[in-house]
């Protein structure tokens, strides 16, 4: 019954940000899986994640994250995440997870690091 | 909104001010991953109540969800369908210990074997907390985990 | 034969006879797999002065291996290269504890990902043992192992 | 410094026995698998392991009966052990290993195995 929401947005041609709000635990990530991969399954290969919102997050849901990533990068295609919650920012630097998935504060500075890349 | 699987914990309700440090409180949930979001909010309240917050109390709602998840997905709940979670002060330090009612299945001898979205709990408890303890027998998987109440205590970067 | 690292355990040498349970043995060897037979040696007559034999001890002495074997190969030496192994009664059980002085290095997070070779010591250890304990910290890694001194007193299919 | 022996006999064309004699530790398991994948390598594809001589082995040696037999399930050739030492026996037994890799007490027992599998 956890609750999360996942909103989907293209940006200039390549770029698709995915906002996701609520919280992203074991029960919730088959529906951030399904969400992702149908996009990466339809083409997309440039992906913002955006978990500002996210209030949770556990190791599935970073795996989530982690696979797809593997899958775009296989591809030529690259995911970044955006975060300006200090919490689950955290998360990611104890973990040393922030090595794996490049983590932004901005989507400025996330497209920055897109254009960088490109 | 409590079922009697999930009764309210008993110290919740005492009405506690910052410095007391009650003594231990349990839960019992039943085994499906729909519960993680109420065991969440118990052990948050109850870490709260027992002198940990901020940080440290993110961290260790994160390291505990994960112990739960595992009893949930690996594990086997005792008879009555439910998995224990139990909450206590000891020295600066809360320790919280997870409990179900099965063997330990290692890694290895599981039919899925670890895809890309498995196989990161331990290595999250383990960063997110100072000590993290399994102890498995044969009709048992206890997790215990044990956190300092303030970040200022916390081990660090021992 | 004894180097100073290895040396007789003070236990070994005192004659004790059946039924007689000495208190805690403990050695320090090498943190090489070369010394793993001489590790086992030790153990295999350690276990037998505090009273388990048979089917039981050999058991025992496998279960222990592999978590020596852990410590050599995944864990990190004390400061002076060594890892500390240490044996006792505990009711009718004895405990052996195998420590090593670095955190536990969860399998995802090994640049070698388990090959068909690997991945089945804590298996050996949870089957060949009424009890395996892992405490971890940033600083330590310990294997607990707890064995019923005889076959009869064993859990066995609980 | 463990002792480890392995001895090679070739029987009636097909079938390799590998008797094994020692100590079968971490220190010693690399030496075993040379010698049995360097005669899978050469094309090898039913053996017989003897393990009755054996006075200790580990997870990692067991592991390399595992991968070698899988290597040679998948080519339609066949691995069997034998052991009459009851310590080493209830070590695959505990460990529910007797189930993966067929666990014989004489070699009569493991030829009649094969000839039936044949
Ligand atoms: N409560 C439990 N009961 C039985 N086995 C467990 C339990 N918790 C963990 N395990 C085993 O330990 C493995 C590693 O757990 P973990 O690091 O959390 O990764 P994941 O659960 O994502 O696979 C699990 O895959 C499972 O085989
Ligand atoms: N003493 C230790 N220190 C650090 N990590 C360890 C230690 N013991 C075990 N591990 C970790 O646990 C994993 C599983 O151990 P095990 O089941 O014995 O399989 P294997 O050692 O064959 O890979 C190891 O691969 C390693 O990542």
């Amino acid at each position: 019954m956890g609750y999360l929401e996942v909103n989907y947005q293209e940006i200039d041609g390549d770029v698709r940000i995915l906002r996701v709000a609520g919280d992203v635990d074991f029960d919730a990530a088959p529906q951030l899986k399904r969400h992702i991969m149908s996009r990466v399954d339809a083409g997309d290969r440039q992906f913002i994640v955006d978990l500002s919102a996210v209030e949770f997050i556990d190791s599935t849901a970073i795996g989530v994250l982690v696979g797809a990533l593997r899958r775009l990068d296989a591809n030529g295609g690259s995911l970044l995440v955006v975060c300006d919650n200090e919490d689950i920012r955290g998360i990611f630097e104890t973990v040393g997870l922030e090595h794996v998935i490049p983590l932004h504060r901005s989507h400025e500075d996330a497209f920055a690091a897109l254009a960088h890349a490109a | 909104m409590h079922s009697p699987l999930w009764p309210t914990p008993p110290k919740l309700s005492l009405g506690l001010r910052d410095g007391d440090h009650p003594g231990p409180v349990e839960i019992r949930l039943a085994a499906r991953s729909s519960e993680l979001g109420r065991m969440r909010a118990w052990v948050s309240e109850a870490a709260a109540l027992l002198g940990c917050d901020g940080k440290s109390r993110f961290e260790f709602v994160v390291a505990i969800n994960e112990a739960v998840t595992n009893a949930i997905r690996h594990g086997t709940p005792a008879d009555d369908g439910t998995i224990g979670v139990r909450l206590e002060s000891d020295g600066g330090a809360i320790v919280c210990s997870v409990c179900d009612g099965g063997p330990f299945v290692p890694p290895s001898q599981r039919s899925d074997p670890t895809s890309d979205v498995g196989g990161r709990g331990f290595a999250f408890m383990a960063a997110l907390t100072d000590e993290l303890e399994l102890v498995v027998n044969p009709g048992a998987t206890v997790v215990r985990l044990r956190k300092q109440r303030t970040a200022e205590a916390h081990a660090g970067d021992a």
